[in-house]
C-alpha cells in the first residue's frame, strides 16, 4: 500500500486539477479514505505534480524490424546508461536494448507504451522482446494492409469475412489491434513498384487503397474493437503527400464510433508536407489541423523528429528502399510472405537541413494546434528520434521561449516553409498530461489507465513540478523534471526514486479476444487453401499465451 | 505426432510425422531421420569425470565461472531462444563474453550487415516469388535437404508454380550434388567471388569496358549473360553459403554482394538469403542482439556489452588466451575448431551442457547432460529467415533442459555476487 | 619518462588505456585504473611502473602482445614498445608518436586522426581501419609498417598516409575517400569500391575489376563512380 | 602436390554430428576427396592415406576419388569434410573478423604410409 500525500494532482478525465492524497492498494487506486498511514509507504508529494502514468501509442520497440535495426547498428551501443549490478546493464544511444526500454520509459514516467507493427508471421518474437522489456505495460499490433487474404475479402467485399480473420489473427497472434502501412503500397512494392494515391490499385487483385482502407475500417467497427484502425497513410515522406493523407482520413466520415475515433492517423508529421519536391518542401498541416479538429472520429499522433541521430524503421518497403536510394545509407529490407514488408535504413536529422528543420516544426504545429484530446505526443521511435526526449517535445510545446531559442538552431527555410513561427500558443500541463496520458488510453480503449480514479492501474508518477508556480520560461528546468521523475509507480510498486530505477518487475502484455463476435468457419476454406502457400504449417502458427510471461486478455464479446 | 518441427538444420521443416514411442519418423530429410533417432546419451553429471548430482554441477559450474577473469560462454545454436537468453544474462552477471556458433560459421555475413545492411525476405518469397533462384557458395542437397522442395527449387507458390515457373543457377568452386539440381552452374576460382561480384555490378551499370575478359576463371561473356538472366527476372532470391563467408574475403564478400542486390533492385527486385546452418543459429544472434545490443562476440568485462569480433569470438578469445573458463552450451568446439583454439580450450576450466558425449565431453571438467531442445523440451527457435517457430516436446526425459540448467547457474551465481 | 614492465604472466589480457599523459606523475601512473578481465585494478598491481625525468615518454618492456589499447586517443608524448604489442595500438590517436620495435596486433592506428605510429617488424590486419560500423577509417597522421602487414588496410580512410615496406594481405583501400596508401610488396585485393585517393605498389596485386586503365594509372572504382588512383610504383 | 583445400558440409557428417565418438563419425571425416586425374596422377587406390599439409598443421587422411560423375572437383582442389581432421590444417586467422578462414587454403598432399588417427587421439 502506498500514500501519495499532498501532491498537486492532473487528471483530466475526472476533471481534477488540485492538491490531493493518492491511496494504491492491490495494485490499483483505491478510494477507501480510512487509511493507517503506518501501514503504507507514503510519499510526500507536497507541492510536487502526480499524475497518471505516460502512455507511449506508437514505438517501435519490439519485433524483427528494431532487432534488425540492432544486429545493424554495433555504433548505436556504445553508450552506457546503466551497469550491471542489482539491475540488468542498459546501453543505447536512439536504439536501446529490451532492458533500457523498459527502464528509460519509467525513469519519465512512462509505463505503458505500444509496438505498432508486427508482421504476424514474426509476431512470436515481437512477444519475446516485449517480454525482455521490463516494467512496463505494453501491447503490439498486427499489420494487416498488405495480407493477400485482406486483398480477396476486400475484393470479395465481404466484410465479415474480414472481421472474422482480424479476430482469428488477434487471437492466433495475441495481437491488440488492426495496423495498416502504406496499404496495398507495399504489396506493389513486391513488384517494384508502390501505391501513390488511394485510387491506386493493387497488383493481381482488383482493389484500390480506397478500398483497403474502409474495408478494414468496417470490419474494425463491426468487431467494436477496443481501438479503432491504426494507419500509416501512403506517399510517407514524399513532398505534397499531405493530400494523400487528408483523403485519407476523409474515408472515415459517416463512420462512427460513440466510445472513440475509427481512424487513428499515425506520426502525421511524415504525411504532412506541402510542395512538389525537395527544393519547395514546405508544412502541409493546415488542412490537416482543420479537418482533425471538427471531426469526432479521427486522432492522430504527432511522429516530433528530434534533431541528432535516428533509425528509420517501417513496414513500409518501397519508402525505405527510396530512402536508402537518397541517402546512400545501408538498407535492410525484409519482404514477409503474401503479408507485408519492412525497412530500416539510418539517418542524422540535422538542424542545418532546410527539409529536416520544417519537419520538426510540422510536429509541433500539429502538438499546438490539434486538440489534445485527439492528439498524442510521439516519434514513432526510433524514426523521428529516441523515446527518451518526449520531455524535449513536451517542454517545447509548454514554453515559446523554448521554441524560439530551439528555432534559432534550425536552419532559416523553416521562417518561410513553416508556419510555426507564427504560432504563440503555449500548452499547459492539463494539455500535457492529456497528450501523454488520457487521450492515448481513450483512443486505444484502455479504460484502466490513463487517469487516477478508482479502479485505474496503479501507474502514478510524481514530477519535480509544481503547478502551482509553473513558469513556461523556466525551459531547462521543465524538461529536467520531466525527464527525471521523482517517483514512478508501476502497478502498485516504486520502480523508480529520484530518477533512478528502484525495482525491477515485469509488467503484462495486453492482447485483445474478439473471437466470441465472430465466427471462424466462415473463412475456413479461405485459410485452407491460404496456408499452401505460407511456409510455416496452420498447426504450428500463432502465439499460445503460455508461452508468453504475463498476458492479459481482453475479451469483446 | 504430426506436424512435428525438426531441430537439425535452420530450414526447420515443421510438416513432419514423428512417433516418440517408437521413434518412428516419416517425411524427415536423413539429417532430420538421424537427429529423432535413438543415440548414446551423457547419462549423469560429472565432475572431473566422477558422477554427482544436477546440483553439485551447477554449484561447482557457478564457481568456476563467478571466479574466473574472463569466462568464455560458448555455443547456444542448437538450442532454444528461453535457454539463450538466459545465458546472455549469465555472462553480463559473470562478466564474461558472448558468443555463438556463428562466428565459425555465418558471422562474416552479419558482420557485411553492418556495412550495408541487407535487402532479404523470408523463405515464402522464394517459394511464392522467384522466378530465379541463385545458389552462391552453398550445398543445399548436403546441409538443408529439403530447403529445394519445401522452399526454393520445386515448391509450388502463388506466381511461382513450381520448377518449371523457375530458372535455377549454382554458382560455385566445384560441381556439387546441388549444381544437379540447377539449369546453369557457374564456376568459379576459389576465393574470387569477391571480384566476380565487383565485376557483375560494374556490367549491370553498363561499365564493360572497365571489366577484364575474365574474372575468376568466369568469361565475361558468361557473366554478362548471368547479369542479363538477372536484369530480366521479376523476382530474384540469392541463396548463399558458407562458401563466400568462410574463404578469402570473408565479410568483403558478403557486403560486395549486397552491393550487388541493392544495385539489382534499380532493375527489379531481388532479395538475398544467407543459407544458416543449425536450427537455432538465428535465434543465438536475435536473443543477444536485444538483451545486449550486439548479435555475438561480446565481452562484459566492464559490466556493460562491448562487441569486438576480432577479440571476443570463441576461436579469437582462444587464440588470444583470453579467456580462462568456458561454459559451452549445445555445440563442439573441440570438434570444429581450428587446432591452436582448442589446444587453449584444453588449458582452462571447461563445462559442458549437452545432451550428447562428443569431443568437447572429452576435455570437460565439469559435464551437464541436458534434454534434448525440439525433442525433450520446448521452446521457440528462428528459422533461416527468422520466422519464429515453436519447437515441441515429443518424448518425456529425465533431463533437465538447457533453461532449467541455466536458471539453477544464473540464480548460484547472483548468490555468489552477493557474498 | 616511464619504464613500465609486466610483472607476471597474465592468464587473460589487459587492457590499459595509458597514454604519455600519465608519464609525468608517477603517482597518478601507479594507480590508473587498467582491465585485468573483470578485474578493475592499478597499472601498478600489474605492472612495475619506474619513473626517470620529466619527458612525455612511455617505454614499454617486456611482452605487450597481450596488453591492448595502449595510446588510444593520446594527443602528443610519445610511446616506445620493445617488444611485441596488443590490439588497438594508437586507436583514435591524435598526435605524437607510437614506436613498436617487435610485432603489432590488429587495429593499429585505428580511426587515427593525427600523430605517427612506427611498426618495425611485422602488423596483422585492419590497418588504419574504422571501427565496426562507423562510416570514417583514418583522417590524418601516419603508419609505417617496416615488415610485413595482414589484410584490410586503409579501410574507409579519409586522409594521412599508410605505407607497408614489406608484403600485404587483401583489401587494400576498401571505400576509400583520400590519403595515400603505399605497399612496396606483393598484396591481394586492392580498390574495391575506392572513391578518391591514391594507393601505390610495388609488387604483384590483384587489382578489382572495375578499374579503367589510363596512361599509367588505373582509375575506379566504376561502380561508385570513384576517382581513385591506383599506380604501380617503378624503381 | 600443391592443393587448394575446401572444407564443408556433408549429408553423411551431417547424420552423425550427435554420434561424435563413433567409428561411423570418424569415418565420415577423416577423408579428403580428390579430382579423378589428381587420384590417378599420384597412384592412389581406395584405401590409400595421404599426408596434407598447409602452415598451419598436418594430418594424414584416407584418400577417395570423386566418383559422381556429373559432380566434379577440378584438378588441384581436395575436399575435406569439416570436422576435427579438417580443423588440423585450415587457416584459424581470422583476419579481424573473429571467423577462421575454413575454405580456400594452400597446402601440400603427399601419399604416405601412416596410418590415420582416431578421434580421441587427435585431441592430445
Amino acid at each position: 500500500m502506498i500514500l501519495v500525500k499532498n501532491g498537486h494532482v492532473i487528471d483530466p478525465v475526472n476533471g481534477i486539477n488540485e492538491e490531493m492524497d493518492l491511496f494504491i492498494k492491490n495494485g490499483r487506486i483505491s478510494s477507501e479514505f480510512k487509511i493507517n498511514e503506518k501501514e503504507c509507504e507514503v510519499i510526500d508529494a507536497k507541492g510536487k505534480l502526480v499524475v497518471a502514468g505516460a502512455i507511449d501509442i506508437h514505438a517501435h520497440i519490439a519485433a524483427r524490424k528494431i532487432n534488425s535495426g540492432r544486429a545493424m547498428r554495433p555504433e548505436e551501443f556504445r553508450r552506457v546508461r546503466q551497469k550491471t549490478g542489482k539491475f540488468r546493464a542498459a546501453v543505447g544511444r536512439t536504439l536501446l536494448t529490451a532492458p533500457a526500454i523498459g527502464y528509460e520509459y519509467v525513469k519519465m514516467g512512462y509505463t505503458t507504451a505500444i509496438e505498432p507493427a508486427t508482421p504476424s508471421l514474426y509476431t512470436l518474437h515481437t512477444h519475446e522482446e516485449l517480454d525482455s522489456i521490463p516494467i512496463i505495460d505494453k501491447a503490439a499490433l498486427p499489420l494487416f494492409g498488405n495480407w493477400h487474404l485482406v486483398f480477396k475479402f476486400i475484393a470479395e467485399n465481404d466484410i465479415e469475412k474480414l472481421a472474422s480473420f482480424i479476430s482469428w489473427v488477434l487471437e492466433k497472434m495475441k495481437g491488440y489491434g488492426v495496423k495498416v502501412v502504406n496499404p496495398g503500397g507495399v504489396e506493389a512494392w513486391m513488384y517494384g513498384s508502390n501505391a501513390h494515391s488511394i485510387d491506386d490499385l493493387v497488383p493481381y487483385y482488383d482493389v484500390s487503397v480506397r478500398d483497403i482502407i474502409t474495408g478494414l475500417i468496417k470490419a474494425n467497427e463491426m468487431l467494436d474493437l477496443p481501438h479503432s484502425i491504426h494507419i500509416h497513410c501512403n506517399n510517407l515522406g514524399e513532398p505534397g503527400n499531405y493530400e494523400t493523407t487528408v483523403d485519407t482520413m476523409k474515408l472515415a466520415n459517416g463512420i462512427r464510433n460513440n466510445r472513440r475515433q475509427v481512424l487513428h492517423v499515425t506520426h502525421v508529421q511524415f504525411n504532412a508536407f506541402s510542395g512538389s519536391g525537395w527544393k519547395d518542401m514546405g508544412s502541409g498541416t493546415e488542412e490537416i489541423i482543420k479537418l482533425v479538429n471538427k471531426s469526432d472520429n479521427i486522432t492522430i499522433d504527432m511522429g516530433q523528429v528530434i534533431f541528432g541521430h535516428a533509425t528509420t524503421m517501417t513496414a513500409d518497403g518501397p519508402f525505405q528502399f527510396d530512402l536508402h536510394k537518397l541517402l546512400k545509407n545501408k538498407w535492410i529490407n525484409l519482404d514477409v510472405e503474401l503479408e507485408t514488408g519492412t525497412g530500416v535504413v539510418p539517418l542524422i536529422y540535422r538542424p542545418s537541413s532546410p527539409v529536416h528543420s520544417v519537419m520538426w516544426a510540422i510536429a509541433l504545429e500539429l502538438g499546438l494546434l490539434v486538440n489534445p484530446d485527439k492528439n498524442v505526443i510521439s516519434t514513432d521511435y526510433p524514426n523521428g528520434g529516441p523515446f527518451d526526449r518526449y520531455p524535449y517535445i513536451m517542454t517545447l510545446l509548454l514554453s515559446r521561449k523554448y521554441r524560439e531559442k530551439e528555432m534559432e538552431r534550425a536552419h532559416k527555410y523553416l521562417q518561410r516553409a513553416a508556419n510555426l513561427p507564427s504560432i504563440d500558443i503555449e500548452r499547459t500541463l492539463e494539455d500535457i498530461v492529456k497528450m501523454t496520458r488520457s487521450s492515448p488510453a481513450r483512443i486505444l480503449g484502455m479504460h484502466n489507465k490513463g487517469h487516477l480514479g478508482e479502479g485505474a492501474d496503479a501507474d502514478v508518477v510524481v514530477y519535480d513540478i509544481n503547478p502551482a508556480e509553473f513558469n513556461p520560461d523556466k525551459y531547462r528546468e521543465i524538461e529536467k523534471a520531466l525527464s527525471s521523475a521523482l517517483f514512478t509507480i508501476k502497478g502498485g510498486t516504486v520502480v523508480v526514486k529520484n530518477g533512478k530505477i528502484a525495482g525491477d518487475i515485469w509488467g503484462r502484455t495486453m492482447w485483445v479476444d474478439a473471437t466470441l463476435r465472430t465466427t471462424a468457419e466462415i473463412i475456413e476454406p479461405d485459410l485452407e487453401e491460404y496456408f499452401n502457400y505460407y511456409t510455416v504449417n496452420r498447426e504450428n502458427y500463432g502465439v499460445e499465451e503460455r508461452w508468453m510471461r504475463r498476458a492479459e486478455r481482453i475479451e469483446v464479446g | 505426432m504430426e506436424n512435428v518441427t525438426c531441430t537439425f538444420c535452420g530450414a526447420v521443416c515443421d510438416d513432419l510425422y514423428f512417433d516418440g514411442d517408437e521413434f518412428r519418423t516419416k517425411d524427415f530429410c536423413p539429417l532430420g531421420e538421424a537427429k529423432f533417432s535413438r543415440k548414446k546419451r551423457i547419462e549423469y553429471p560429472t565432475i572431473d569425470g566422477k558422477k554427482v548430482s544436477y546440483e553439485e554441477a551447477v554449484e561447482r559450474a557457478a564457481e568456476i565461472l563467478h571466479n574466473s577473469k574472463r569466462p568464455l560462454l560458448f555455443g547456444w545454436s542448437s538450442t532454444v531462444n528461453e535457454a539463450i537468453r538466459l545465458g546472455v544474462i549469465l555472462a553480463e552477471k559473470v562478466r564474461g563474453i558472448y558468443d555463438q556458433c556463428a562466428s565459425v560459421c555465418h558471422a562474416p555475413s552479419v558482420l557485411a550487415m553492418i556495412e550495408e545492411g541487407i535487402a532479404s525476405g523470408s523463405l515464402g518469397q522464394i517459394k511464392n516469388r522467384t522466378d530465379l533462384a541463385i545458389f552462391w557458395g552453398c550445398n543445399p542437397v548436403e546441409a538443408h535437404p529439403r530447403h529445394p522442395t519445401r522452399y526454393s527449387v520445386m515448391a509450388r507458390g502463388l506466381l511461382t508454380k513450381g520448377r518449371a515457373d523457375r530458372k535455377v543457377v549454382v554458382v560455385d568452386v566445384r560441381k556439387t550434388v546441388s549444381a544437379l539440381m540447377a539449369s546453369h552452374f557457374i564456376q568459379v576460382k576459389p576465393g574470387t567471388d569477391y571480384l566476380v561480384f565487383s565485376a557483375m555490378r560494374a556490367l549491370m551499370e553498363g561499365y564493360e569496358d572497365a571489366v577484364p575478359e575474365e574474372v575468376g576463371g568466369v568469361r565475361k561473356e558468361k557473366l554478362i549473360e548471368f547479369v542479363e538472366m538477372i536484369k530480366s527476372a521479376k523476382y530474384i532470391t540469392i541463396l548463399f553459403g558458407l562458401g563466400i563467408a568462410h574463404t578469402r574475403g570473408h565479410d568483403r564478400n558478403v557486403e560486395n554482394v549486397i552491393k550487388l542486390v541493392q544495385l539489382i533492385n534499380r532493375y527489379t527486385r531481388c532479395i538475398l538469403q544467407p543459407m544458416r546452418g543449425h536450427f537455432n543459429v538465428v535465434g543465438a544472434g536475435e536473443v543477444a542482439a536485444w538483451e545486449c545490443g550486439f548479435e555475438w562476440a561480446v565481452d562484459f568485462s566492464r559490466g556493460y556489452p562491448r562487441f569486438a569480433p576480432s577479440e571476443f569470438t570463441g576461436v579469437e578469445a582462444l587464440l588470444r588466451k583470453d579467456c580462462d573458463a568456458a561454459l559451452i552450451v549445445a555445440s563442439d568446439p573441440a570438434a570444429h575448431f581450428p587446432r591452436a583454439a582448442v589446444e587453449q580450450l584444453k588449458r582452462i576450466p571447461v563445462i559442458q551442457i549437452d545432451p550428447f558425449p562428443n569431443m568437447t565431453t572429452l576435455l570437460s571438467k565439469v559435464v551437464i547432460p541436458c534434454a534434448i531442445s525440439g525433442i525433450e523440451a520446448e521452446g521457440t527457435a528462428y528459422r533461416m529467415d527468422g520466422v519464429p517457430i515453436r519447437v515441441k516436446k515429443v518424448v518425456e526425459s529425465e533431463y533437465w533442459s538447457d533453461e532449467e540448467i541455466l536458471e539453477k547457474m544464473l540464480e548460484k551465481v547472483l548468490k555468489l555476487r552477493e557474498d | 619518462m616511464l619504464i613500465i614492465k609486466p610483472k607476471i604472466d597474465f592468464e587473460v589480457n589487459v587492457e590499459a588505456e595509458i597514454t604519455p599523459d600519465i608519464a609525468t606523475d608517477l603517482e597518478y601512473a601507479k594507480s590508473f585504473t587498467v582491465y585485468y578481465g573483470k578485474l578493475e585494478m592499478s597499472l601498478a598491481e600489474l605492472f612495475e611502473v619506474e619513473k626517470e625525468g620529466d619527458s612525455k615518454v612511455i617505454v614499454l618492456e617486456g611482452d605487450f602482445s597481450r596488453v591492448k589499447w595502449i595510446g588510444k586517443g593520446m594527443l602528443d608524448g610519445e610511446i616506445i614498445v620493445r617488444g611485441n604489442a596488443g590490439a588497438n595500438y594508437g586507436a583514435f590517436m591524435k598526435g605524437g608518436k607510437i614506436v613498436i620495435e617487435g610485432n603489432a596486433d590488429d587495429w593499429i592506428g585505428a580511426e587515427m586522426e593525427g600523430g605517427e605510429i612506427i611498426v618495425k617488424g611485422d602488423a596483422k590486419n585492419l590497418i588504419g581501419c574504422p571501427y565496426w560500423g562507423d562510416l570514417e577509417g583514418m583522417k590524418g597522421g601516419k603508419i609505417v609498417i617496416e615488415g610485413n602487414a595482414g589484410n584490410y588496410i586503409g579501410e574507409k580512410m579519409v586522409s594521412g598516409e599508410i605505407e607497408v615496406r614489406g608484403k600485404a594481405g587483401d583489401f587494400i583501400g576498401t571505400e576509400m575517400k583520400g590519403g595515400l596508401i603505399t605497399i612496396h610488396g606483393d598484396c591481394g585485393i586492392v580498390g574495391g569500391d575506392m572513391k578518391a585517393g591514391e594507393i601505390r605498389i610495388g609488387g604483384i596485386f590483384e587489382l578489382v575489376p572495375a578499374f579503367r586503365e589510363t596512361d599509367d594509372v588505373f582509375v575506379g572504382d566504376v561502380n561508385v563512380k570513384g576517382k581513385g588512383i591506383v599506380r604501380v610504383l617503378t624503381l | 602436390m600443391n592443393v587448394i583445400i575446401i572444407t564443408g558440409r556433408t549429408t553423411e557428417q551431417g547424420t552423425l554430428v550427435e554420434d561424435k565418438l563413433t567409428h561411423d563419425y570418424f569415418k565420415s571425416v577423416n577423408y579428403c576427396e580428390l579430382n579423378k586425374e589428381d587420384f590417378a596422377r599420384m597412384g592412389l587406390k581406395e584405401g590409400d592415406r595421404v599426408r596434407v599439409k598447409t602452415d598451419y598443421g598436418e594430418v594424414v587422411l584416407f584418400a577417395r576419388k570423386n566418383v559422381i560423375d556429373e559432380t566434379h572437383i577440378p584438378e588441384g582442389m581436395i575436399f575435406i569434410p569439416m570436422g576435427p581432421y579438417a580443423n588440423q590444417v585450415i587457416n584459424p586467422g581470422t583476419d579481424g573478423t573473429g571467423t577462421p578462414q575454413y575454405k580456400g587454403v594452400k597446402g601440400i598432399i603427399e601419399k604416405t604410409d601412416e596410418n590415420v588417427i582416431g578421434i580421441p587421439e587427435i585431441l592430445r
